[in-house]
């Protein structure tokens, strides 16, 4: 332990001296794009934060390895906010007064982003968030961008394939988390467009364990067709096994919430047979080989799994997405002035990440479809497109 | 004359055990009474019982003319009720001084808002109160401990420091939990001395003490308990005689 | 040497003095974030620490209060248009009536037990406020106005610093007026032996609910202003482990010393910005820190520190 | 309606069952030592976590099993040893901090060395639920609800009969007579964090196939073990063990018949209620204040 403490303060000084001479160097040749990120790397979004940050850390170094942006290398400032939204807020502060960064992608909860927004507007500083909350960017505000799907368009996208298969009485169950919370709100919201009716509404705390009650309550409503799960982390893989566990027989829906392998190895067997709606990178071998976003996902996957060992989920993949827009953004504008820079990601058209085809402009500050949205399956332990 | 405190039938059960049961006797004003019997005679529980810190379980206890039973100890405070402790009880996180000026607490503006402010009749008040406390500490001959935190006091000047807070209510009536209890011949001569300065500035002094030749020497009325019973009363001559006494107590010592 | 460690007003002229030098050494806004920080948590720390300090109650829920405050004026200004100074005042008296409504009871309890108690009141606090999504904005939280007081913004880092080191001063004069005075004798009569003070003529359960009052407005008055200062407020502030942290401040730095309690916040505030830099070991030195701090120095830093400094005069 | 009722009753069961040893730690460090120990859920994360790594190094579960439960006695001992054994005269609220500084690192450790990850274990007897009048049991359930009874046997046994388990007790009830009839109360105590660090390390691996395990699933178990604990009534090993109990059952309960939304709140209403009117919780002790 204390080996690997002293190895790291080592480290820590010795990071510090190169940083240093870096600057020197760099302000010798050209000064290096300063991209600043807060992420959630630890606490209960870690398995969000964790694999944004890594993704991140690669492809920084990785566009820097090819040359950088315009010649002019890339420095990834990173701090963990553990999801805590004041921490975020200081942190964000940080990252714009002292770090001097030039552009924000970061944020992986909706509520650290909500947190930050005010002062993004305030310092004038374009900010790319990887939450999913569709209050981030409804209404549009000035410097504030996202990459993933909203979890309004993830509700939408559910209701439809319900209303599909001819499911009227649905029975819902969420996290009382961020993401379930806003997640529920949104599904309660838009549920009028289509003919479903929410007969039950269950909630399950963050660090619960067992939801066999909620699931009973559910399951003994009158006429209930199908269960829909809005959460994320732990929880939506335990509700998952209580399922199985009740001998529930009802079609089984979860959020882009447990778009990771994480939950098919949390949930084992009962996974089998659950249907969300996530990203083409999950199937990323699978998808035809005609679809435009095929070398996307399958060249991230490939990259991902290789240098981290670990499986590719798609919040990663929102990372990877944040970064491309802000570097082409950058290169696009010839330039890193905030204004230009921000212009420049506003106008982003065509662009394909791995979360399908953005293309943003002044009143739309996601640049996503509906159809950027797969519906998935697992089947025998893999994703499957369910369409 | 009129006795200062009546206590009727008093029992108190722990537990199903009676650690003092059917108890009366009056304590009369101006006098030095003792209470004294072997250990686990109920002394100590007498004291709490009286002092308000236990409930009795039956029986009636009056004080300055007020049905008192039942009473927290701050109110019996209120009434003119002092006493010192077995154990110690002195605040170990203030310091000497201090100490005493918290049994001053009743005589001073307690208005948490001129408190909070330092209002000057706040100030003013506590300077005054300093220089009692500082002039009881001079009564009970603790003059070298002027500047001393309480946690850095020998064990013989904390007992002292006890008995001057208790002083600075300026009660009616003291009551001391065995004073001489740990002390050496001559602290506990030094003690005998101030308890009976105490008893001439007109306090009632009720006393619970070990100490036989202490007792004797100034008790004016001696209560003797056995296993929470009244044994004997009287005053020191009788008692001396009383062959039950003898027997049950100081025969055996 | 030894008076001067004696007389703790002697200290405020020092501690003005620095607050208003400290900017000096500011280069820019996230600076003076960390500082308001700083000022608002040794608010916080100073008020806890009347209570658990100095009368010897501990609070594992402060937390509560100090979200409750927040989240009141968040609403009634935020919501329903109140202007800010209305709600802030507002905030105080909600927070106070609580705190009063539930004292007693609560008070009557000690050690763990109270510990437990007030851990389960700031719980169910942050549970409420975390739920009621349509009134709080849940977990994800709300947008909070600026506060301005007849015309005059109360915004930017540099305004908010000089209103909160004002505040401080202000806090840590009352602290003391109180401490020294019979109220705070009372008090901490109460912490040195309980029965005692109740038979000096103490009612020691009033004294208890009085300074737990005081001290949970304190918390709440910082909440309101963490409130109306970051503009956003999650259910985070209200949460167990911020509770834990404002007792930690108390602690370490040392109990029953007002500039302990100040001195706890400037390091508990300061130290997780700069362990930013180990990653994933933040959590394992952090933890190591605070053991090492209280097991070397049970009284907290400033006392033990105060103490060898008179010991070597 | 019966059906409901016992499945709202295993799920209370299970859970509570993990509060019930949980809390038991809480009590028998308490009794040694009046120290409330905030790490104690860390050492049902070390029990899980360890199991998991073990086999993930290719050890089989036997063996992953008792090596992890032997990392947390290794755990329990260091902290007692290390930190409050030199803090012994400190007071409560020091304390307190000692124990959430330990309980931060060693999550801190934990996520270090073993990711942030989730992680599940096999059931021990696998995954087929049973039926029983209309409700489904997990046969992991009775694994868990088996384990904590023998454990309870086994501790009992350990108290009543065995003379390091009298000493135990006499030290809880006067410290200084004991030494004086030659019991070192350091070797006692240094017991106490041993046995509690492994009865939470084996509620954390007998749990683990149910609940998942990750590096920081500590935090709300310590927190419920020290509610179980209380309500319970500090000191009673048997209060420990009913408080936890009813906790589960009570948030399961919760959670069928009133509102999920508020199930978490319900222990704390609970424990609230029961200290205003029982201020020694359940079965504690009732003394009156000596002075």
């Amino acid at each position: 332990m204390l080996h690997a403490l002293l190895k790291k303060i080592g480290l820590a000084a010795a990071v510090t001296g190169v940083a240093v001479a870096g600057m020197s160097n760099a302000s010798a040749q050209q000064d290096p794009i300063r991209v600043g990120t807060f992420l959630a790397v630890t606490g209960p979004a870690s398995f969000l934060g964790d694999p944004e940050l890594k993704t991140l850390q690669h492809w920084v170094e990785k566009i820097n390895n090819q040359g950088g942006v315009d010649g002019r290398q890339i420095e990834l400032v990173h701090y963990d906010t553990a999801g805590n939204a004041g921490k975020a807020r200081t942190f964000a502060k940080r990252l714009i007064t002292s770090d001097q960064v030039d552009v924000i992608v970061g944020g992986t909860t909706t509520g650290t982003t909500m947190a930050v927004i005010p002062l993004v507007q305030r310092y004038e500083i374009p900010f790319i968030s990887l939450a999913g909350g569709v209050p981030i960017i409804d209404p549009v505000k000035k410097w504030v961008f996202k990459t993933p799907h909203t979890d309004r368009m993830a509700a939408r996208k559910i209701l439809k394939d319900m209303q599909a298969r001819g499911f009227d009485k649905i029975g819902l169950i969420s996290g009382t988390g961020g993401f379930g919370k806003s997640g529920r709100k949104q599904t309660l919201s838009v549920v009028g467009d289509y003919d479903i009716e929410i007969v039950a509404d269950e909630t399950y705390g963050p660090n619960d364990t067992d939801m066999t009650a909620q699931l009973t309550n559910i399951a003994n409503t009158d006429g209930v067709d199908a269960i829909l799960n809005f959460g994320f982390g732990q929880g939506p893989a335990i509700v998952t096994r209580n399922y199985e566990q009740l001998g529930l027989k009802l079609p089984f829906y979860q959020s882009h919430g447990v778009a990771s392998k994480k939950f098919i190895e949390l949930a084992g067997e009962a996974a089998n047979g659950v249907r969300l709606p996530a990203a083409a990178l999950l199937v990323a071998e699978k998808l035809p080989d005609d679809d435009p976003q095929k070398p996307v996902v399958t060249a991230y996957k490939k990259e991902y799994e290789s240098t981290y060992n670990e499986s590719v989920s798609t919040f990663g993949g929102h990372a990877y997405d944040g970064l491309m827009i802000a570097t082409q953004a950058i290169k696009r504008a010839g330039t890193t002035d905030k204004a230009a820079v921000r212009d420049a990601i506003e106008q982003t058209s065509g662009l394909m990440g791995t979360g399908g085809e953005f293309n943003m402009g002044p009143d739309d500050h996601l640049g996503l479809d509906l159809s950027a949205f797969r519906m998935l399956e697992i089947r025998d332990g893999e994703w499957e497109l369910a369409e | 004359m009129s006795a200062l405190m009546t206590v009727e039938g008093l029992t108190k059960t722990f537990g199903g055990v009676n650690a003092i049961s059917e108890l009366s006797f009056e304590i009369q004003p101006g006098h030095i009474h003792s209470v004294i019997g072997p250990n686990g005679a109920g002394k100590t529980t007498l004291f709490n019982l009286v002092t308000g810190v236990y409930t009795p379980t039956e029986g009636r206890i009056s004080f300055a003319g007020e049905d008192t039973r039942g009473m927290p100890p701050h109110a019996l405070a209120r009434l003119g009720m002092s006493r010192t402790f077995q154990n110690l009880q002195v605040c170990m996180n203030m310091t000497a001084p201090e100490n005493v000026m918290v049994g001053r607490h009743l005589r001073l503006d307690r208005r948490f808002l001129p408190a909070l402010l330092r209002l000057p009749a706040v100030t003013r008040g506590d300077r005054a109160c300093r220089e009692k406390a500082a002039e009881l500490m001079r009564f009970v001959g603790l003059e070298r401990y002027l500047d001393a935190d309480a946690d850095a006091m020998p064990y013989g000047a904390l007992k002292r420091l006890e008995i001057a807070r208790a002083l600075a209510a300026e009660p009616r009536m003291l009551l001391l939990d065995e004073p001489a209890a740990g002390l050496n011949a001559n602290e506990t001569a030094e003690i005998d001395a101030l308890i009976q300065r105490v008893a001439e500035s007109g306090v009632t002094v009720v006393l619970v003490e070990h100490d036989m030749k202490l007792v004797m020497n100034i008790s004016d009325h001696i209560l003797v308990l056995n296993y929470g019973k009244k044994l004997a009363e009287g005053s020191s001559e009788e008692i001396r005689h009383n062959p039950e006494v003898i027997s049950a107590y100081l025969g055996a010592a | 040497m030894w008076n001067r460690f004696r007389n703790p007003y002697a200290g405020l002229p020092v501690l003005a003095i620095v607050l208003a030098v400290l900017p000096l050494a500011f280069s820019n806004p996230y600076h003076y974030d960390v500082a308001i920080h700083v000022l608002i948590n040794a608010v916080v720390a100073v008020g806890l620490n009347l209570l658990i300090g100095y009368a010897g109650q501990i609070s594992l829920g402060h937390a509560g209060f100090f979200g409750l405050g927040a989240y009141t004026t968040g609403i009634l200004s935020g919501v329903y248009g109140w202007p800010p100074l209305l709600s802030v005042l507002a905030a105080l008296v909600v927070v106070g009536v609580l705190a009063f409504a539930v004292a007693r009871p609560i008070l009557r309890l000690s050690g763990h037990y109270l510990a437990m108690a007030t851990l389960g009141l700031g719980i169910l606090i942050s549970i409420v406020i975390s739920t009621e999504g349509w009134l709080t904005g849940g977990p994800d939280g709300m947008i909070v106005p600026t506060i301005s007081v007849f015309g005059w913004e109360l915004f930017g880092e540099t305004r908010w610093y000089w209103v909160m080191a004002v505040l401080l001063l202000v806090a840590v004069w009352l602290a003391l007026n109180l401490i020294d005075s019979p109220v705070g004798r009372a008090l901490r009569a109460v912490h040195g032996s309980e029965v005692a003070a109740q038979v000096a003529g103490v009612n020691t359960i009033s004294y208890k609910v009085l300074i737990f009052v005081v001290s949970a407005v304190f918390a709440a008055l910082m909440g309101t202003a963490s409130a109306h200062y970051s503009g956003f407020i999650t259910p985070d502030l209200a949460g167990f482990f911020h509770s834990i942290e404002f007792v930690t401040m108390v602690v370490l730095g040392g109990m029953a010393s007002t500039y302990g309690a100040l001195i706890g916040a400037v390091i508990l505030t300061t130290l997780p910005q700069l362990l930013t830099g180990f990653d994933d070991l933040e959590m394992v030195i952090f933890g190591a820190i605070l053991m090492a701090v209280m097991i070397f120095m049970p009284r907290g830093l400033v006392p033990t520190l105060t103490a060898r400094l008179r010991k070597g005069s | 309606m019966l059906g409901e009722f016992l499945q709202y009753l295993f799920s209370g069961l299970t859970t509570g069952a993990t509060y019930a040893l949980v809390g038991l730690g809480f009590a028998i460090i308490y009794n040694a030592s009046h120290v409330i120990n905030f790490a104690q859920g860390e050492f049902v994360m070390i029990g899980g976590m360890g199991t998991v790594m073990m086999m993930a190094a290719g050890v089989p579960m036997p063996l992953a099993v008792l090596g992890a439960v032997a990392l947390a006695v290794i755990a329990g001992v260091a902290l007692d040893k290390l930190a409050i054994e030199r803090a012994r005269d400190a007071d409560i609220v020091p304390l307190i901090i000692i124990t959430i500084g330990a309980s931060l690192f060693l999550r801190g450790l934990a996520q270090y060395f073993w990711g942030k990850s989730y992680h599940s274990l096999p059931a021990f007897t696998g995954d087929e639920p049973l039926k029983v009048l209309g409700a489904t049991l997990l046969p992991q359930s009775l694994w868990v609800l088996g384990v904590a009874a023998v454990l309870l046997v086994a501790l009992a046994f350990f108290f009543n009969r065995t003379l390091k388990g009298k000493a135990m007790l006499a030290v809880s009830h006067n410290k200084d007579a004991s030494r004086m009839v030659g019991i070192n109360p350091r070797f006692i105590l240094m017991l106490a964090f041993a046995l509690s660090a492994a009865l939470g390390a084996v509620a954390g691996i007998v749990s683990a196939p149910i609940t998942l395990t990750s590096y920081d699933v500590g935090i709300m178990l310590g927190l419920k073990g020290f509610v179980a604990a209380v309500l319970g009534g500090l000191g009673s090993a048997v209060g420990a063990v009913i408080g936890g109990l009813l906790l589960g059952i009570m948030e399961a309960m919760a959670a069928g018949y009133i509102s999920s939304d508020y199930k978490d709140a319900v222990p704390f209403v609970i424990i609230l209620l029961v200290l205003f009117f029982l201020p020694s919780g359940l079965f504690g002790k009732r003394g009156t204040e000596r002075v």
